[in-house]
């Protein structure tokens, strides 16, 4: 963890209620791909913790929804404005047990940190393939860009309006060595139930400090109580109580 | 700063460097902190709240925001007392020099003195801080701090079983607070920390419901703090023992405000939560405002107002 | 807006055309707030608490400011209801044609009911609002609302003289409102409005001393809003009365969550202070926000969280 | 009193910890010299009260003084800023019984309102005389503006650094036929003691509301009570309990 400056770089809306923040600033904190950072915002108590997208030199991208007032205001910065950051904030995916042909699942904003993941597992000579879920096709963002990667990188959404009819468990290919999946629980619990592989899940709460202070965030796991913000967000499919 | 000793204040016979005390709950056992720096450079600080048994707490989501604060609902989730002693505190040990406040919570007299008795031998611990006040862990916020008999009891017996100062941690969401505060006095308190948190409540619009799960929980950070000097100044009248004062400190001027309405020493909780270098900032600035404000000891200004 | 009544609740008997209160003492006796707004678009608006004498109130300073709030020790002040009936209402009633909620004060039981007797006749008052809960008047905050039998007393008195609504303001400086909810309830009260002021306190860092001239005052506005929505919540599960929720209250939004919480109708106060439209802001944002959160008829979300 | 939008114009320091703000926007609702604004500030509660230095047309002019993390952050304010402001609140000074030969007295920050009130005087054909007293040359503002207006401008400071060292009654002038006055309560009450013909004395209190609704700033007067913000500020020699 360190408590840096970010300056806002660019901020553009890319699906519905969902913009992607372009950062300025000191990422050497970013050791994983399923790291966040911590955003304090004016007239605001709590930080905003949000996914790291991507993260490389002087630059670090974010893709945030607009949920209420403080996305709100995010949505709304300019370029330039400076932002109060805690950088670096937990534990991220391990790619080291990935196998040579891992599977990226990213429901909703839980897409969001799938392309550093990707491009680190192909940076280690792994072929990666991709399903993202969303509601409808308005919703979808991300696919070209992992795509680009050459990501191999299906779509389904729940209204059908978008590749496949239905969830990301309807989109997964036949064969992959390992599941990474970042998105809303009952998504990430059907993605557990239905892999054969291990896996790793990066897990969501409301947070009080995100670096472990506060214990607002704890949840049980097979190896004792862990802070999803600190000990997380990424937890193996070994450890999790489902 | 002239004076080096200016900072300095006494808790029960033991001397801070300054007032700056983490309040419990939301600086773990230091050596977290001790990451982002020095945490030496602390008056002391409050460890979290340590219960006779393990304690995973309440169900998620336990954090709601609110206008200026926050609300916690955690539930004294803790290893437990000798899971504590065996890992916690020899890790704080490692980068914590000082006398350090040791938080127990319980939820009898008797577990209370169990706890208290099972840490009294370790040597890091300087001062007791007997919380008897935490909203989250009964319904409806109910708390033993609430009644002064209930109070004398707890007081009575962690008294009996240690000779270092017993600092008495009461809630705001009573009635009377001086009136619980002489009764803990009168049970043998060497020193009242105060406030703990205001019981609040959030609704997600949204979902309709609660936000936090277990309905209501514990509100704290900058809304609180005309509230929390109310009490510290209420207190700080009514028993003849040294105050921690705290709820919503998270400046310099706060801490002399703190100070001047009769606190002692200063607790600084959700702050360290928003900006974890919060202490040490406050730390620093402390000189500049005094030398701002005209007070040349800090000591000087205790119950000033 | 489909449909017009959406916004309807029912208060004691009486139907609001939206649940919008300007609070007591944030309001005068509205004609002022005439000059700014057609204040018939209220659901209804609570006079300035009326006592048998006139009273001066407090010195000064009254006003104290708070992060998200501010503390007032205004103490009451009023031309006492002799007065209030020959020149205010006279005045009110040019400008405001709905039944209007009556605010009184007082120090026994027998002032109460002679102030509410003394207003009984007046066609206006559709409501009495009992205040036994402002800190401002005694010391240390001390109030008949901080006890179950002074409250039965006063409510009893003044139900003895009106059969007009009775409705009972508490105070949240208390260990349990909703048994003081209850004794009004059982003392024969047509409702309950909460919260009052939370006691408070600010000092100045220049002179030392507390902002206020009475030391201790009543801290409201946004800051306070978790402790007022926790309050309403107890009170409306615990007696089976409608509840006017305030404190805090700035927001379309804020209005949602306070009846989901439990509360029949909605008070502002502060807000009104900072922002002289702030009630009209509130209704002409209500239908929008119904329809955000997927509400069609604002009365099916009383006590829905 | 009318709740509107001033933009920023201009804003200077104009002697220590004082600065003159230019505001731009609709001013028809300022009636009389001595009447105020009430600015509200991100971040703070409670509005701030500031007197009319000027206005007319579509400019108006305050000056203040840094006194806490309000008028510290006012100080900051770029010309554009927009302020949410109610406008037009209090009485004012009545001009009409001045007589020929009106004094003013402006003690510290109170000298501010005393150039529109001077400005009014003046086209009602009036000689004005003034005395501003502060407590050190450092302080003095407002003094060349009005004597440019041709009134008999005296300065009066507490350590002799300028004019005549003392208070605002030590550089009064020996025939005048009303006062105004504007300053700390302990110099009008000393002017209130030494004037013989009629007054009228402008307050400063604490408020919560400046129009009139919370009784924060009452104060006993002989023709009952009355409320500094909406009554006042200008109460007259005749009505003051001193």
């Amino acid at each position: 963890m360190v408590k840096t400056v970010y300056t806002v770089a660019g901020n553009e809306k890319i699906a519905r209620d969902v913009y992607r923040m372009e950062l300025c600033g000191d990422t050497s904190m970013i050791t994983a791909p399923g790291q966040f950072i911590n955003i304090a915002l004016e007239g605001k108590y709590l930080r905003r913790p949000i996914s790291v997208h991507d993260a490389s030199g002087d630059a670090l991208t974010i893709i945030y929804k607009v949920v209420g007032g403080g996305t709100e205001d995010m949505s709304r910065m300019a370029k330039g404005t400076r932002l109060d950051v805690l950088s670096g904030l937990g534990n991220g995916f391990d790619t080291s047990v990935s196998g040579d042909t891992p599977l990226l699942l990213g429901g909703g904003l839980g897409a969001a940190p799938m392309y550093m993941l990707a491009k680190k597992l192909i940076a280690e000579g792994k072929r990666v393939s991709a399903v993202f879920g969303f509601a409808s096709a308005d919703d979808v963002f991300g696919t070209d860009e992992l795509r680009s990667l050459g990501v191999d990188t299906a779509v389904a959404t729940v209204d059908g309006t978008a590749g496949v009819r239905g969830f990301v468990t309807d989109g997964m290919p036949e064969e992959y060595t390992y599941a990474y999946s970042c998105g809303p629980e009952p998504m990430m619990k059907a993605v557990y139930k239905k892999i054969k592989t291990g896996g790793q899940f990066s897990f969501e709460a409301r947070m009080g400090c995100g670096f472990g202070a506060c214990l607002g965030c704890s949840c049980k796991t097979v190896t004792g109580c862990k802070r999803i913000c600190r000990d997380g967000p990424v937890l193996t499919k070994e450890e999790i109580l489902w | 700063m002239v004076n080096p000793g200016r900072l300095t204040v006494d808790l029960c016979g033991i001397e801070l460097d300054n007032p700056i005390i983490p309040a419990s709950g939301t600086f773990g056992f230091g050596y977290e902190f001790a990451e982002y720096y020095d945490i030496n450079i602390l008056g002391t600080f409050s460890f979290k709240g340590t219960t006779k048994e393990p304690r995973f707490g309440n169900p998620l989501p336990r954090i709601a925001e609110c206008t200026a604060g926050m609300i916690n609902s955690v539930g004294l989730q803790n290893p437990g007392v000798h899971e504590v002693i065996a890992h916690e505190l020899p890790r704080m040990k490692e980068v914590f020099h000082k006398p350090v406040m040791a938080n127990v919570g319980g939820f009898s007299p008797e577990e209370y003195a169990y706890t208290v008795s099972a840490l009294d031998g370790e040597d890091s611990i300087g001062w007791f801080e007997i919380n008897i006040s935490c909203p989250n862990v009964h319904a409806g916020g109910a708390v033993t701090g609430s009644d002064c008999r209930a109070t004398g009891e707890v007081v009575g017996a962690v008294r009996a079983v240690t000779k270092k100062p017993v600092i008495v941690k009461l809630s705001p969401n009573v009635t009377d607070i001086a009136e619980i505060a002489r009764a803990a006095e009168a049970a043998g308190a060497d020193g009242i920390s105060l406030i703990n948190t205001l019981l609040g409540m959030r609704i997600d619009l949204r979902r309709k419901k609660p936000v936090i799960a277990n309905v209501m929980g514990g509100f704290s950070g900058p809304a609180v703090f005309p509230v929390a000097l109310r009490c510290v100044y209420q207190v700080s009248r009514a028993v003849g023992l040294p105050v921690v004062g705290m709820g919503g400190v998270s400046s310099a001027e706060d801490v002399i405000e703190m100070m001047l309405a009769g606190a002692t020493a200063v607790g600084v909780g959700a702050a360290n939560l928003r900006d974890p270098y919060a202490c040490r900032d406050i730390i620093e600035a402390l000189p500049a405002a005094l030398d701002k404000y005209g007070i040349n000891e800090i000591k000087d200004i205790i119950g000033g107002a």
